[in-house]
């Protein structure tokens, strides 16, 4: 195994304390193959009416980081531990009654895949109107009324009609609106959006960011946006975090991240994406090689096997130690400030160009 | 909806008709009739020919199915009197009216059928749910332990046990016998206690498994997650979404051993010496008496063909997207 | 992906649960001895086959002899595994209707029993048990007075012409056919199709009514055994005014001492005291209990565990022709409490291997096989000693006659079958004599015989190809004149005690027909004179000749290997009284019954 | 394109799923990770679940011993077919007493009969289970297979293609459903018999055999067949099926590739009682007379007739009886086993 570096400590958090901090995160399954260290060791803050972006491939451990959030793991087959506090609250002890006030009323989360996140047994009326029955204690009617007000806020035509019908007669765009009017329903002071547009086509993906973007006004709800797209993050998001192998390996404000990355795989991710100006037989450069397994992660610096910059790093340090990450602006790498700043006006700005 | 019934109907009927029609032409290829049955030791060619008359045996087969068919709707006459509308035509052993005979002992059958299908839903499928819920506690493997040793079981090794225990030995219990429940509830109840117990654990051990494991299937659905996100209870979780997705394979099954109880279970009525719609058919068959042999199987196979409409019908209340072709 | 630890503790909870069906069982069984009872029951035997004698007008006379220590009141539970196929007397042939006749119906005459079982025939409505003239083909019964039915109007000799006209009607067709093939000849119907109703009558040559109360039957040879031929329930009175023709099997009208109150056909029948019947005009029948609850579709494992446990009503409860289940009878005999409860005897039944003589030619392969068959194997799948003894000859233990010692194969010495002497006959036999065809029927018993009859004769060198046969039509099937089969087992038993309801219908040569019990198809000139011989005899001289027939049959003709008379057990409640084991009726004596305390 | 729980990446499914059970031995080892197909990935899950391999060996313990009946007869020297208690030849030991009853201690058990004797007749209870095993086993798995086989078959075609084929085989299975099964026995052997076995031959075993095998799969397979429709009701429904409709498959390989592996739980449950309880359906046909005739050994025989000696003789009705509880606690431990290695989505 490799050695680690003293773990570093969690950064003491500075200034206010903010509505959402998590401070060294770390999920692991047990499957038969062997422990799974699903988020190994994840912080960050989200202030409350601004909007965190996630980013990183898929098996980086950004849907497990939010589903721990809402403390929606399986005791028996995971463990969490490091700490996750919600406007004072601690949410990693506490108790399964707590959880269960706090999800769908203060946080709600809104699922990647619209088909089979709603129920098919019950029509999408009964399926809004049960969160807010439970936590406001609302009547049936107060209930329907408060659906069919957010099914119109979400732009699904005719909800009265709508309210009465069944997932399966609803389409995908339409389905994905349910979901984000039902995570609303309850005005939650945190909304964790899971790939919310993946399934949709360009135009609703446009309507659906929009909306989120009014309903952060009007609520001033913080959103934690995870999503694999930069397109959709550069206009959504306040701040950036990006996860490689269950870690954050540069965090900062989208403005610095998107112009002036420092960290090899935000080069990579930037690099690989194509872009409306650029001509069209410019050069895509993917990131060669594939996500890392969780199940014995690489040593030293995750992304080491397929960054192209480690033997600029003397010795071998990228192969053993692991780089920390800093708090506020900061990147998860070894090489030095100056290296980072001369490669990426050398080599990847004019390919962004 | 109604449209999908009607069909089914019809297709039940057309069913029915074409099982009599089956089982009118399999009793006749049968080695022998009851006129050479009831003929007894000193049988004459004349004598078997009078009982054959007077059973009217001597008239061609497809004519004596249409009596009986027909009997059904419009009712028909015996010698001994009309039998009215359904009538399933009078038995050759003992000279009664089948459709009497069989109400007669329907009661015992349906008491058997209703209170055995009460036991093994709740305890056998409560038994299943609750493990499924409590996975891997202690409970959970002693309800699937003993639900596999129970299956293990027959009714003619448990039921002569239990009477022994109950009955014979201590005399706790009084014999198991049916009394209507207008005369004597109580005595109903406990007349018929013991039966019903031992045939529902045969059922039970079937019910606890199946249940166990489509509630853990249904447990892994995505929307279920979705529900506990809402901040939905686990518990209201697991009765108001998990258990719908459940429901399906159970009511299959709910509807064919409800439909083959109501046929008679013969064993069991065997076993505690009550008189059911089984041993009918039995004594039936035994006594090649055509009439009482087509009565109880057109009176079990009505349940069947009912059962199944029934049970479709529950799918699409169950699950809306199964749309009733 | 169940861990380990859970899944095998799940296994061992549950093998420790399947571990506790180890029952206990475990004290050893050495065997009790029934040595003693085989012996008693011979002495009984002889009592039960001592001839039967015609009783006078004072044996006639009720009322009948009070019981000792009999009291009144109660109701009698009466356990019955089937239910009664027929109620109306003219259907009546089989011995579970006969018992309830006997608590209903009275006919002409009846059989009485004394406490030392000897048997005698007594008027019943008749004054006496009929005057014999013309060398018996003339009978004449005159009505003793006082008789009526449970409505109430009195009985007349045109009631018993009735009763004997309704028996050529269309609707009766499950009853005996003796009194009307004596009187009328083998297609007695057509002498009278309407059955007496259409207001044409027999004529006074066959049936005559003088008067109110004589009836004279005339018959075209001598026909000495009437009187026992009357004494059956077939031939009870069923008065003319009550006749209700087809309806009459479900709701007869009674003339003994107890009517029926409620039936539910196959389920329950429930009798009551019958206020017209006048015990002073009845010499065998009591009235001591108030009732009888009949309870049908009681298995006989259910009855005899009930019985044994004698709980509650059970106390008052007897079998109407069930008897001890066969695996239980350990348990009744090893508790003396439940074993003085209980009456056994002799059946009528004499099973045998009847050979098919078309098929099966040669004497010695029918003797060898009657010196191999292991009757002991048989009478165990009966249930040991209480379900059968070995049978040496033909006559059953119940009939006149009977032989105890006259055993010419030596059954009684090698019960399991002597194998050196069967060998030796069939030394020179070609082998495809050797190849029998054994037909059974297909069902539980018929399969344990076959397992026997298939062990013993493939000892001997036979090849025994055994054919399953549908149980319910199986005398159907093997009494059909070309049925493929060599040997198969059958049981006759007497209608009455008198050889010739048990040698004429199964040796008589003109017997033979389809459907006729003469399953061995014997035309033998010999034996068919002994029988027209004996028919014309005096009952007393007449028992010789159908002894020397017997022993012609079974060493020069063998028809059948005599296998094991069948055994009567039964089992009643602790509280009924008078319980004794009428040799008539080969079960226990319903007319004799009380309860201790009601 | 397999159910939605997409497996990302090359290692084993990130635990989107919650319901993992926890494993206790770490693995030490540096595995060398290698792609494995599902096939591989379900034997590996099954050999790591050791009551299911116990459970897998006693199944074919028994399989085996079964089929080794006459070896094992010739170690205990005795066989199913003589009459102990009966038997002129073995006058000298008796076994049984006057009213048919095993002598001795727990049934009859002594050197020579391991397992006690049979009352009435006194054969050997060890040859005759033994033998017993042999008919019953074989025969309950042919016809359980058969049963399922066409089941499955007509389950699937009629709940996935619904409509007018869905129609017609329901109505079929309604038909077969309410068929009289008892007076169908009763009628249908010996018709067939005189059909095909001349009247003065003994019908020989295998046609019993096989006659019983085509009366109990014609009235067997209707149960499975609604229970499978009934899942591929709700399963045709799933977008998953959709999107491989759209991805142009054939009905046949959407079938078998998609709805198939779905419908395992409903299968392996029912097959896992199925079996024992056609062992016994065997030994109800041998009663009503189409089933094997007497000498026949059959294991659901002997454990229903030892069921009326369980108050003289419990010994009797002690071995068959342990015997077929063992077996189906193993059979049904084995087909919990097979389905949650076979099934991921739903691990324990």
């Amino acid at each position: 195994m490799t050695t680690l570096t003293k773990t570093e400590d969690a950064p003491a958090p500075t200034g206010p304390e903010s509505f959402l901090s998590v401070r060294d995160l770390k999920v692991q399954f047990s499957t038969e193959d062997g422990i799974v260290k699903a988020v190994d060791g994840l912080s960050f803050d989200v202030e409350r009416g601004k909007t965190l972006g996630i980013v990183g491939e898929s098996g980086s451990g950004k849907s497990v980081t939010n589903l721990t959030i809402l403390g929606l793991h399986n005791p028996r087959s995971s463990t969490v531990d490091g700490e996750i506090v919600l406007d004072g609250k601690e949410l990693v002890t506490a108790t399964e009654r707590e959880l269960e006030q706090l999800r769908g009323n203060k946080m709600a989360m809104i699922f990647q895949d619209p088909l089979t996140a709603l129920s098919p047994f019950y029509t999408v009326g009964r399926q809004l109107s049960e969160p807010y029955m439970k936590h406001r204690g609302a009547s049936k009617k107060e209930a329907r009324d408060r659906a069919i007000q957010m099914l119109e806020k979400v732009g699904i035509p005719q909800p009265k009609v709508r309210f009465d019908d069944y997932p399966h007669q609803f389409s995908g765009g339409m389905r994905q609106r349910a979901m984000i009017a039902m995570a609303l329903m309850c005005d939650p002071d945190l909304l964790i959006a899971d790939e919310p547009t993946t399934a949709l086509d360009v135009t609703v993906q446009a309507q659906i960011l929009d909306l989120l973007k009014d309903l952060q006004q009007e609520f001033g709800s913080a959103i934690i946006f995870i999503t694999h797209d930069l397109g959709v993050i550069s206009h959504m998001a306040d701040d950036l975090l990006v996860m490689y192998a269950g870690r954050a390996v540069e965090r900062g404000s989208v403005r610095e991240v998107l112009h002036d990355p420092r960290h090899p795989y935000t080069w990579g991710l930037l690099s690989s994406m194509p872009r409306l100006d650029s001509d069209i037989d410019q050069q895509l450069t993917p990131i060669p090689g594939s996500p890392p397994s969780l199940l014995n992660p690489p040593s030293g610096c995750p992304f080491h096997p397929r960054c192209a910059f480690r033997d600029e790093v003397p010795g071998t340090l990228c192969t053993d130690v692991r780089p920390p990450l800093g708090e506020g602006r900061s990147t998860a790498c070894h090489l030095t400030p100056e290296q980072k700043q001369t490669i990426f006006i050398d080599k990847i700005q004019p390919r962004l160009r | 909806m109604l449209q999908f019934i009607l069909r089914r109907t019809v297709g039940a009927l057309v069913t029915l008709f074409l099982i009599g029609a089956a089982t009118f032409f399999l009793f006749v290829a049968a080695p022998s009739d009851y006129a050479s049955l009831a003929c007894g030791k000193d049988c004459s060619p004349q004598r078997l020919e009078d009982i054959r008359q007077a059973l009217g045996l001597n008239l061609p087969i497809a004519q004596q199915f249409w009596d009986f068919m027909s009997g059904i709707f419009m009712g028909r006459d015996f010698p001994t009197g009309h039998c009215s509308a359904p009538c399933l035509g009078q038995s050759f052993y003992s000279g009664d009216m089948v459709w009497n005979t069989i109400m007669d002992r329907f009661p015992t059958t349906l008491t058997l059928t209703a209170g055995g299908a009460v036991v093994f839903l709740v305890v056998g499928v409560g038994a299943g749910m609750i493990s499924a819920y409590k996975r891997g506690s202690m409970l959970d493997k002693f309800a699937t332990g003993t639900s596999m040793v129970l299956s293990s079981f027959q009714i003619y090794f448990l039921g002569p046990i239990v009477l022994w225990i109950f009955v014979y030995s201590t005399g706790w219990m009084d014999n198991p016998q049916y009394t209507p429940i207008t005369q004597d509830p109580w005595g109903w109840f406990t007349g018929m206690l013991l039966p019903t117990l031992v045939m529902a654990s045969i059922f039970t051990a079937q019910y606890t498994r199946m249940a166990r494991s489509s509630m853990i299937e249904q447990l892994a659905e995505e929307h279920v997650r979705t529900a506990r996100a809402k901040g939905m209870s686990r518990k209201y979780v697991f009765y108001r979404y998990a258990w719908r997705g459940a429901l399906i394979p159970i009511v299959t099954v709910l509807g064919i051993d409800l439909s083959s109880m109501l046929g008679g279970a013969v064993v069991t009525e065997l076993t505690f010496s009550l008189q059911g719609i089984g041993r009918l058919a039995v004594d039936g068959a035994i006594h090649k008496d055509l009439p009482m042999t087509m009565g109880v199987m057109l009176f079990g196979a009505f349940f069947i063909l009912i059962f199944n409409i029934l049970t479709d019908i529950a799918y699409a209340w169950i699950d809306p997207r199964v749309r009733l072709s | 992906m169940k861990s380990f630890s859970s899944r095998r503790a799940q296994a061992i909870v549950v093998a420790i649960a399947a571990g506790s069906l180890a029952l206990t069982g475990c004290s050893e069984n050495k065997g009790t001895n029934t040595g003693d009872n085989a012996k008693k029951d011979q002495q009984q035997a002889s009592v039960q086959s001592k001839a039967v004698t015609y009783a006078d007008a004072a044996g006639s006379t009720g009322p009948a002899p009070e019981i000792a220590g009999a009291q009144s009141g109660g109701t009698i539970t009466v356990y019955q595994e089937a239910g009664l196929s027929h109620l109306d007397p003219g259907q009546t042939y089989v011995s579970d209707a006969g018992q309830v006749a006997n608590l209903l119906f009275r006919r002409l005459t009846q059989f009485q029993e004394d406490d030392k079982g000897n048997v005698s025939v007594v008027g019943d409505l008749a004054t006496d048990s009929g005057k014999m003239s013309d060398g018996g083909k003339t009978w004449t019964f005159t009505l003793k007075d006082g008789i009526k039915d449970a409505k109430g109007n009195a009985i007349t000799s045109a009631d018993v012409r009735h009763t004997v006209e309704r028996q050529y009607a269309k609707f009766i067709f499950d009853g005996p056919t003796y009194l009307q093939t004596w009187l009328s000849g083998a297609q007695y119907r057509k002498a009278l199709p309407g059955g007496g109703f259409d207001g044409k009558h027999l004529p006074k040559s066959v049936l005559d009514t003088p008067d109110d109360k004589t009836v004279v039957f005339h018959f075209d040879q001598p026909r000495t055994d009437l009187p026992q031929t009357l004494a059956m329930a077939g031939y009870a009175i069923v008065p003319a005014k009550d006749d209700t023709k087809a309806k009459y099997d479900t709701a007869p009208v009674a003339t003994g001492p107890y009517k029926i109150a409620s039936y539910k056909l196959g389920k329950s029948l429930v009798l009551t005291k019958n206020s017209n019947w006048d015990p002073k005009t009845d010499s065998v029948r009591h009235q001591y209990v108030d009732g009888f609850n009949f309870d049908f579709g009681v298995t006989e494992s259910t009855q005899t565990k009930r019985l044994i446990a004698d709980r509650g009503n059970d106390k008052n409860a007897i079998q109407l022709t069930g008897g001890v289940e066969a695996t239980q009878i350990q348990d009744v005999i090893k508790n003396p409490a439940v074993s003085k409860r209980t009456v056994k005897g002799y059946q009528p039944y004499v099973m045998q291997l009847t050979f098919n003589m078309d098929r099966v030619k040669d004497l010695k392969v029918r003797q060898a096989i009657t010196y191999a068959v292991n009757s002991k194997s048989l009478i165990a799948g009966e249930g040991g000693v209480y379900g059968g003894d070995v049978a040496p000859n033909y006559f059953a233990p119940t009939l006149p006659g009977y032989e105890p010692k006259y055993d010419p194969y030596g059954r009684l010495k090698t019960p399991q079958g002597n194998i050196a002497k069967a060998q030796e006959l069939l030394k020179g036999v070609p082998a495809a004599e050797k190849k029998v065809v054994f037909a059974y029927p297909n069902s539980e018993n018929g399969q344990k015989r076959k397992v026997a009859i298939e062990d013993a004769l493939s000892k001997v060198g036979f090849n025994v190809v055994s054919k399953e046969v549908d149980s319910a039509s199986f005398y159907e099937q093997i009494g059909k004149l070309n049925n493929p089969y060599d040997m198969y087992i059958t049981g006759w038993g007497q209608d009455w005690p008198s050889p010739s309801t048990v040698v004429t219908p199964i040796y008589d040569g003109d017997q033979v027909a389809d459907g006729a019990p003469n399953y061995a198809h014997v035309k033998d000139a010999k034996v068919d004179a002994l029988i027209k011989k004996a028919l014309n005899q005096k009952p007393e001289d007449a028992a010789k000749t159908w002894k020397e027939a017997e022993h012609y049959l079974l060493e020069k003709v063998v028809p059948g290997a005599p296998l094991w008379y069948t055994k009567q057990f039964q089992l009643s409640g602790s509280n009924v009284g008078g319980t004794r084991y009428g040799s008539v009726s080969s079960l226990l004596d319903i007319n004799h019954l009380y309860l201790k305390k009601s | 394109m397999t159910s939605p729980a997409k497996a990302e990446g090359s290692g084993p499914t990130v635990a989107l799923e919650p319901d993992l059970e926890p494993k206790t031995e770490p693995v030490q080892a540096e595995k060398k990770l290698e792609g494995r197909s599902p096939g591989q990935l379900m034997w590996q899950r099954f050999k790591r679940d050791r009551t299911g391999v116990i459970c897998a060996w006693i199944v074919i313990l028994y399989f085996v011993v079964a089929l080794a009946a006459p070896l094992l007869t010739k170690i205990s020297g005795t066989d199913p077919y003589t009459l102990y208690g009966q038997d002129p030849t073995y006058q000298d030991k008796p076994v049984l007493d006057d009213f048919g009853l095993p002598l001795g201690y727990f049934g009859g058990l002594s050197g020579s009969h391991w397992f006690g004797v049979e009352p009435q007749y006194g054969r050997d209870v060890f040859a005759m289970l033994v033998y017993g095993m042999r008919t019953s086993l074989y025969m309950a798995l042919g016809v359980t297979v058969l049963m399922m086989g066409t089941g499955i078959v007509l389950g699937l075609i009629g709940g996935y293609f619904g409509g007018r084929t869905d129609y017609w085989i329901g109505r079929v299975t309604d038909f077969f459903l309410a068929f009289p099964q008892q007076l169908f026995f009763i009628a249908f052997m010996p018709v067939v018999t005189a059909f095909f076995v001349d009247p003065r031959e003994e019908t020989p075993t295998y046609f019993r055999a096989v006659a019983m095998l085509i009366v109990l799969w014609v009235l067997g397979w209707m149960g499975m067949a609604r229970l499978i429709r009934s899942t591929v009701l709700t399963l045709r429904e799933r977008e998953f099926v959709e999107a491989a409709k759209v991805s142009g498959a054939s009905p046949g390989r959407i079938v078998r590739k998609e709805i198939l592996p779905n419908v395992v739980t409903p299968i392996l449950v029912q097959f896992t009682y199925q079996l024992p309880s056609t062992i016994l359906t065997i030994a109800f046909l041998s009663f009503a007379g189409v089933g094997f005739v007497e000498p026949t050994p059959d294991w659901g025989k002997l454990f229903a007739n030892g069921a009326k000696y369980t108050e003289q003789d419990p010994a009797f009705i002690f071995f068959p009886g342990i015997a077929l509880v063992i077996f189906v606690l193993a059979f049904n431990l084995l087909g919990d086993s097979v389905r949650d290695a076979f099934d991921p989505k739903s691990g324990r």
